[in-house]
């Protein structure tokens, strides 16, 4: 008894009606940026998206990092801290430097090492807590940002850790020059999304990453080195707060206890906002990337105006994110 | 008369003191901003450093402020933004706390952070001429508070006077009353209690009453929280003064920022505010119903 | 290629007195097994006998207890986490193991993805996926996410991903629970050309007739122990039964008690429309079985789940007992008396985590209050009662329900389902993976529910199980009614004819009369 | 025809073996104890105690609503913003009622109903958004993090709120008396702990927070009202919150923009210290209880030495959270 085949289902047409939950972010965005014309002729001035591209963009590139933690199903509370040891070891490493090597090129890029180095360390000793101690991520990293924030205060000595001034001239092109008039740091931000979207998207970590998210058990069935692959995230976002602060020192040529403070809040909000899932499963670095921006271009829009009392911006910008989300909702952790 | 515009940045409401600044600069805003129809005020308030930046960068490229009043949360972090400002050609204020290159600013109004820590010390070295045991509650781990526990230790240096420990109580009342609980559980000997602050002094002054050890030892905070002076003006014996540190510092600032850059009033230099000590006898001065700090 | 009945052929995977423990419960008990290349060795036993113990620890999931493993001739010990597979050992879990969020393409090659300069090459990949899907004739999106297929989708994706693989040893655990004789009988084309290749099966089902085509040999396991392994031209279906059990099995389904001809309608559907459901109308009478017969994806779930409230529906009425009614929760289709039991064990069914207890109650906890409180040792009876009526068997009672063997797993919800005491009984898939030892037994149960007065929809893939126990039969075809056979009429063939689509109307309008 | 009678399993001897999931967070606890003990011989003074459980009390509290809206597989991080903004109001409404009636105990009656009042309804408002909005709960709730704090800081007009001085002499006693020489505050949180303890294990409403946190899709087909119970959950932490800051406000008699900041992460870390799975599914009161305390004590015993630079106390504390959590390793959300 054989059966003649079934009747084949119609695809239904894809990506023909609007999508909200790939486009919800952008529609936010682009709403945004209509408010911020109406408020202001300057807002689309070179000067401001320039601005607020470049400032943005360290939040963006540990976001960035933060995407893959979160597609894998982790969590990393503590970049914030973790980007104030780095910019506390940056700095008293050139500092140390100076009466050796005097105040040059070479003090600067070796400073540049050792904070991918301690990111990159950072990113191990979380991850190496997280997959082979097997603890949960959130206090693993809660746990870390305490203590990579008292290790600032320590070493900064409850004060600042300042960049030697001479140093910091030195230095501070990167933060403020760059090529064909976009500053480095946008062009750093630029780069790192183009290589996370494409790790993300086409290499096979970017599909482990979403798969461990996913299910750890099938991931571990199908020959998936899980544990690796985690461990992998932190270290990636590890290194890319190391990225972070190196455009971060030019700007700011210290650091202190208060260094950091909530970026990681801001940079999950960004993923999230972004569309990928707190659960894991489900990432996409573009989706990051729109994500920052937005928060970018609240806090810019709110100087943009004086209508609303100071005191209330941050009820704007909490506004401001829920219908950011609400405009992909449908969406849904399950 | 040309119109002008005045940025003015300063620290978010992170504490009793910075929410005094934020009140008095949106008030001495409001009140300027009626006596000056050609002024117009933009005011931004910054958790922190690049937050604070951004706002300054905000209002030289979308603003077109022509002077800037700040009042810098971290001054290290923030000297070169500012140098940027001012290279920009503008009018720049610093408020408070010193930058870390000299000549930036057009007009220096500063809080005196060391001299807050030094009054404390002489008028400790008063009260216990044969010396004793204290606690100290710090601030928040960051630069001024430094400055002002450095004063404190080296003002007391060659006394009797003892620190038994200090512990940071960020400026706030939950922790002053934490951590007060705690010491008074570790120390039976305590002769004066340093908070620094009037908010961790609020929180302190809970925690001994609760011990019931009011009479043993008297605290001193700072910053001159209405409250507080009130308590000093009655002669209050477990807060016997306050040290000023005044965060209407602020309208000082955009006063002579506003009237220079409105009026052409010649402005320049450093105008020091000092930090005083707050006694019975004068502290009706530092009275004032309308501040709500 | 040498005929594989042949003993002398070496076999390419062995197993030598393998025991198996979790904790201090053993599970397996020294245990011989081998598989020869070109061979199908069926594996046999009742619900929790052990096979899927047994056939992990032949592919590295599992380390034995103690025991040996022999591959290619040379003792081995496999590497966990299905690496196995990459020295050509395949494995179909029995619990659906794909990544919901993932795509068809995607989770069809996971761990092996293809790659050129170190990037994707996604493109092949789905083209690949495609065409393996084709030669199955699964008919679903290589992008479609997981998440969105149906459990026969599912369980043919995997089935696909098992068989692109490179595999000398293909090992599939109880791949046919969910499917229907007509995709069963696609994924037995394709076993065969693979054991014409070369390629060894190891394959685990509960349907008896399915080991008799398939299987050259068969491996009887009874409470971890190892029963026989003998040739299948040696067995009849009776045996079989006889071994697994250790009791003859006679009559599996029960003598059908028609209902009254007079008996009254129940529930009636008319003109139900939903997502997946077209104008679907029907008559449920008092003490009746109605079986729903289809292909995969022809939509009984849709119906059942547009009746109970699951799914919205957009067009049509139903009604109880004459009275009109529309649930939008399942909780009112519970409270009226009407109780769906899922399909979808463990998506929908169980909660995996929690113990027996917990998932028997969890429809029914407001049953076991006692002054507004739990009262456990109302639960604890419940789940004694319900461990005897469906002879759930779990070594260790106070294991995670995700630990149970599937079968156990399906009998737990069937008394989940049963908790609810339901007038109307909508069962999908009801003895999906379970033995044939306890399928008799759930029969007569179904018969017996049937006798008493309450009324049955019986939604099965497996046509045998229909045509034993209905009364009538409701062929649907995509989301349509196709026909309702009754009598003489509910026949294997007669059903097919209407599931494919050759036939059609039938006796439809007499039901929505 | 019958079957043969099912294999009767025997019932392992359980709790014979340490079950380190268990007893973990207590180990870590009695560590602690055995610490303070040794460091100062205070530590299990009557005073000593009492301080540190009273203090503990209004984490505790929200801690323990934090259990169900994380056993339910929710998540809120507004708790802290809404207890500032819970303390503003009640303030606010007992310093405007004294006109009219005068400084009375009906005045701080009123005022306590005020703060549930607002603690339930920003409850409802998160609860909503998350079922019916249909948006993930840490966006939800972070966005009313940011709105609640504002708000605060708006009713404060950015400094503090204080109680009128006759009333708070009248409200002191609910912080600092109690029965037995037991503070109130310790009194109201073992009777919350209580009450939760019973409602997660003996109601129906705890299996299900379960059982939604496990699996959102078997709860609707086991006829749970999902949404129902989600909301709840929310609306129990909101009215939580409010029982917590009736307790806050007898003790300083003030808000203001920094009442609360943080908590929402010490309640979260007690709950997942108390072995409460973060992804939902399963939660254990009497954990968070202990997790409140080990947290407690921590900050006590930093306070009680002083060879650990106070620069350093976020670092201790960091390890012991993350020591409190490894000693019931393995554990782990799958
Ligand atoms: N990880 C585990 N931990 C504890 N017990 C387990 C585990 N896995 C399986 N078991 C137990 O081992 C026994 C055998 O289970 P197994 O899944 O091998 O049975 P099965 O023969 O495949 O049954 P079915 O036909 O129902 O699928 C069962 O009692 C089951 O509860
Ligand atoms: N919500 C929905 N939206 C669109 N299509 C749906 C929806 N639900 C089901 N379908 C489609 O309807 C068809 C019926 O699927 P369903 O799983 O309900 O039926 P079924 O496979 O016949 O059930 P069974 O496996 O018990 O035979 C499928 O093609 C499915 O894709
Ligand atoms: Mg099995
Ligand atoms: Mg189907």
């Amino acid at each position: 008894m054989s059966v003649s085949a079934p009747e084949v289902p119609a695809k239904p047409a894809r990506g023909m009606r609007i999508d909200f939950k790939t486009v919800g972010p952008l529609l936010a965005l682009v709403l945004l940026v209509l408010l911020g014309i109406s408020l202001n002729e300057n807002f689309l001035s070179y000067n401001n998206i320039t601005n607020v591209l470049a400032r943005s963009s360290f939040i963006g590139i540990i976001a960035i990092g933060a995407t893959f933690v979160i597609t894998a199903g982790g969590l990393d509370l503590s970049v914030g801290s973790m980007a104030a040891v780095v910019a506390g070891v940056m700095i008293i490493v050139m500092n140390a430097l100076i009466p050796s090597m005097g105040v040059s090129v070479g003090v600067v890029l070796i400073g540049m090492l050792a904070g991918l180095a301690v990111g990159g360390a950072a990113g191990i000793g979380n991850g190496l807590m997280v997959t082979r101690g097997r603890i949960e991520a959130f206090i693993v990293t809660l746990g870390t940002m305490g203590i990579f924030r008292s290790l600032v205060t320590f070493l900064a000595d409850g004060g600042t850790l300042s960049l030697n001034f001479n140093v910091a001239d030195l230095y501070r092109p990167v933060y403020y020059n760059g090529i064909l008039g976009v500053p480095w740091p946008i062009i750093v931000f630029a780069l790192v999304a183009i290589g996370g979207e494409i790790v993300m998207r086409r290499t096979a970590f970017g599909r482990y990453c979403a798969a461990i998210g996913s299910s750890e058990q099938v991931s571990r069935y199908s020959s998936i080195n899980v544990d690796n692959v985690r461990l992998i995230t932190y270290i990636v976002q590890g290194i890319l707060v190391g990225v972070a602060v190196l455009l971060y020192v030019p700007r700011l040529g210290s650091a202190s206890s208060t260094t950091g403070v909530l970026w990681e809040l801001e940079a999950i909000a960004a993923v999230i906002i972004g569309g990928t899932t707190l659960k894991g499963g489900y990432g996409r670095i573009w989706g990051t990337v729109v994500g920052v921006i937005i928060l970018g271009l609240i806090g810019n829009i709110l100087n943009l105006q004086s209508f609303i009392s100071p005191y209330l911006n941050g009820a704007f910008q909490g506004v401001i994110i829920i219908l950011a989300v609400l405009l992909q909702r449908g969406r849904r952790a399950a | 008369q040309d119109k002008v515009t005045i940025g003015v940045s300063v620290p978010a409401a992170d504490h009793g003191w910075t929410g005094g600044v934020n009140y008095f600069a949106q008030q001495t805003i409001d009140r300027l901003s009626k006596v000056y129809p050609d002024a117009t005020f933009v005011f931004a308030s910054a958790a922190d450093a690049p937050k604070q930046i951004a706002d300054i960068e905000d209002m030289v490229s979308t603003r077109n402020i022509d002077a800037l009043v700040i009042l810098p949360g971290d001054p290290d972090a923030m000297t070169s933004a500012i140098k940027q400002v001012k290279d920009a050609g503008k009018f720049v204020t610093v408020v408070d706390r010193q930058l870390s290159i000299d000549g930036v600013e057009d007009l220096y109004v500063a809080g005196d952070n060391p001299g807050l820590g030094t009054n404390t010390a002489n008028y400790f070295k008063e009260a216990m001429p044969d010396g004793g045991n204290i606690v100290v509650l710090r601030g928040l781990p960051i630069p001024i508070d430094q400055q002002r526990v450095d004063a404190f230790m080296a003002g007391i240096e060659g006394t009797n006077i003892k620190v038994l420990d200090d512990e940071f109580a960020n400026w706030n009342r939950d922790d002053g009353f934490k951590v007060m609980q705690d010491f008074l559980t570790r120390f039976p000997d305590i002769k004066g209690v340093w908070a620094q602050d009037d908010d961790t002094a609020v929180g302190a002054i809970e925690a001994i009453k609760q011990a019931g050890r009011e009479d043993e030892m008297f605290i001193v905070g700072g910053a001159g929280m209405q409250q507080m002076i009130q308590r000093v003006a009655d002669g209050d014996k477990l807060m016997p003064v306050d040290v000023s540190y005044n965060p209407a510092m602020i309208s000082t600032a955009i006063e002579l920022t506003t009237a220079h850059a409105v009026g052409g009033v010649p402005v320049s230099g450093r105008y020091i505010l000092e930090s005083t000590l707050i006694t019975q006898e004068n502290a009706s001065e530092f009275l004032d119903e309308e501040s709500p700090f | 290629m040498s005929d594989p009945q042949d003993s002398a052929v070496r076999p390419i995977l062995a197993a030598h007195r393998i025991s198996k423990s979790f904790g201090e419960i053993p599970v397996l008990f020294s245990i011989d097994f081998d598989v020869r290349p070109g061979e199908v060795h069926a594996i046999i036993g009742e619900n929790g006998a052990g096979k899927s113990t047994l056939i992990k620890i032949l592919s590295g999931i599992e380390q034995p207890t103690s025991g040996t493993i022999e591959y290619d001739g040379q003792t081995v010990t496999l590497p966990p986490n299905g690496q196995a597979e990459a020295m050509g050992i395949v494995l179909i879990h029995q619990e659906l193991n794909l990544a919901e969020d993932l795509t068809v393409a995607d989770s069809i090659f996971l761990g092996r993805e293809l790659k050129r300069y170190g990037f994707l090459q996604s493109g092949e990949m789905r083209r690949r996926a495609a065409e393996i899907l084709d030669t199955l004739h699964v008919h679903v999106d290589p992008d479609a996410r997981i998440r969105s297929l149906s459990i026969a989708d599912k369980q043919m994706v995997e089935i696909a991903k098992a068989i692109s693989r490179d595999a000398r040893v293909l090992i599939m655990d109880e791949p046919t629970a969910v499917l229907s004789v007509g995709e069963t009988q696609t994924l037995f084309d394709q076993i065969r050309r693979l054991t014409a290749r070369g390629v060894a099966v190891v394959f685990i089902s509960h349907k008896l007739d399915e080991i008799m085509q398939l299987a050259q040999r068969v491996t009887v396991l009874r409470d971890g122990q190892l029963i026989a392994t003998v040739g299948t031209e040696a067995l009849t279906p009776d045996s079989i039964a006889q071994m697994m059990v250790g009791r003859e099995l006679s009559n599996l389904y029960p003598p059908k008690h028609e209902p009254d001809v007079d008996a009254p309608v129940v529930l009636s559907v008319r003109h139900l429309s939903a997502p997946g459901v077209h104008d679907i109308s029907f008559d449920l009478r008092k003490g009746e079985i109605l079986g729903f017969a289809g292909l995969i994806g022809s939509g009984r779930t849709a119906i059942a789940e547009a009746v109970v409230g699951l799914a919205r529906r957009s067009e049509g009425e139903v009604e109880l007992e004459g009275k009109p009614v529309n649930f939008t929760r399942v909780a009112q289709s519970v409270d009226a008396g009407i109780a769906y039991m899922t399909k979808d064990r463990k998506g929908k069914g169980l909660l995996l985590n929690m113990g027996l207890r917990p998932n028997l109650t969890l429809l029914t906890l407001k049953r076991h209050l006692r002054m507004g409180f739990l009262d456990s040792a109302s639960e604890e009876r419940a789940l004694e009662r319900s461990v005897r009526r469906f002879d759930i068997r779990a070594r260790d009672a106070s294991v995670a329900v995700g630990r149970l063997s599937g079968g156990n797993q399906q009998k737990l919800m069937l008394g989940k389902t049963m908790e609810s005491e339901p007038d109307i009984i909508i069962m999908d898939e009801p003895t999906r993976g379970i033995d044939v030892g306890t399928k008799q037994q759930i029969y007569h149960i179904i018969a017996a529910l049937a006798a008493e007065g309450k009324s049955i929809i019986l939604i099965s893939s497996e046509l045998q199980e229909v045509i034993g126990l209905s009364h009538r039969v409701a062929v649907i075809r995509t989301g349509r009614l196709a026909g309702v056979l009754e009598g003489a009429e509910i026949a294997e063939e007669e059903i097919m004819r209407y599931a494919a689509g050759i036939k059609q109307g039938g006796h439809n309008e007499r039901i929505s009369a």
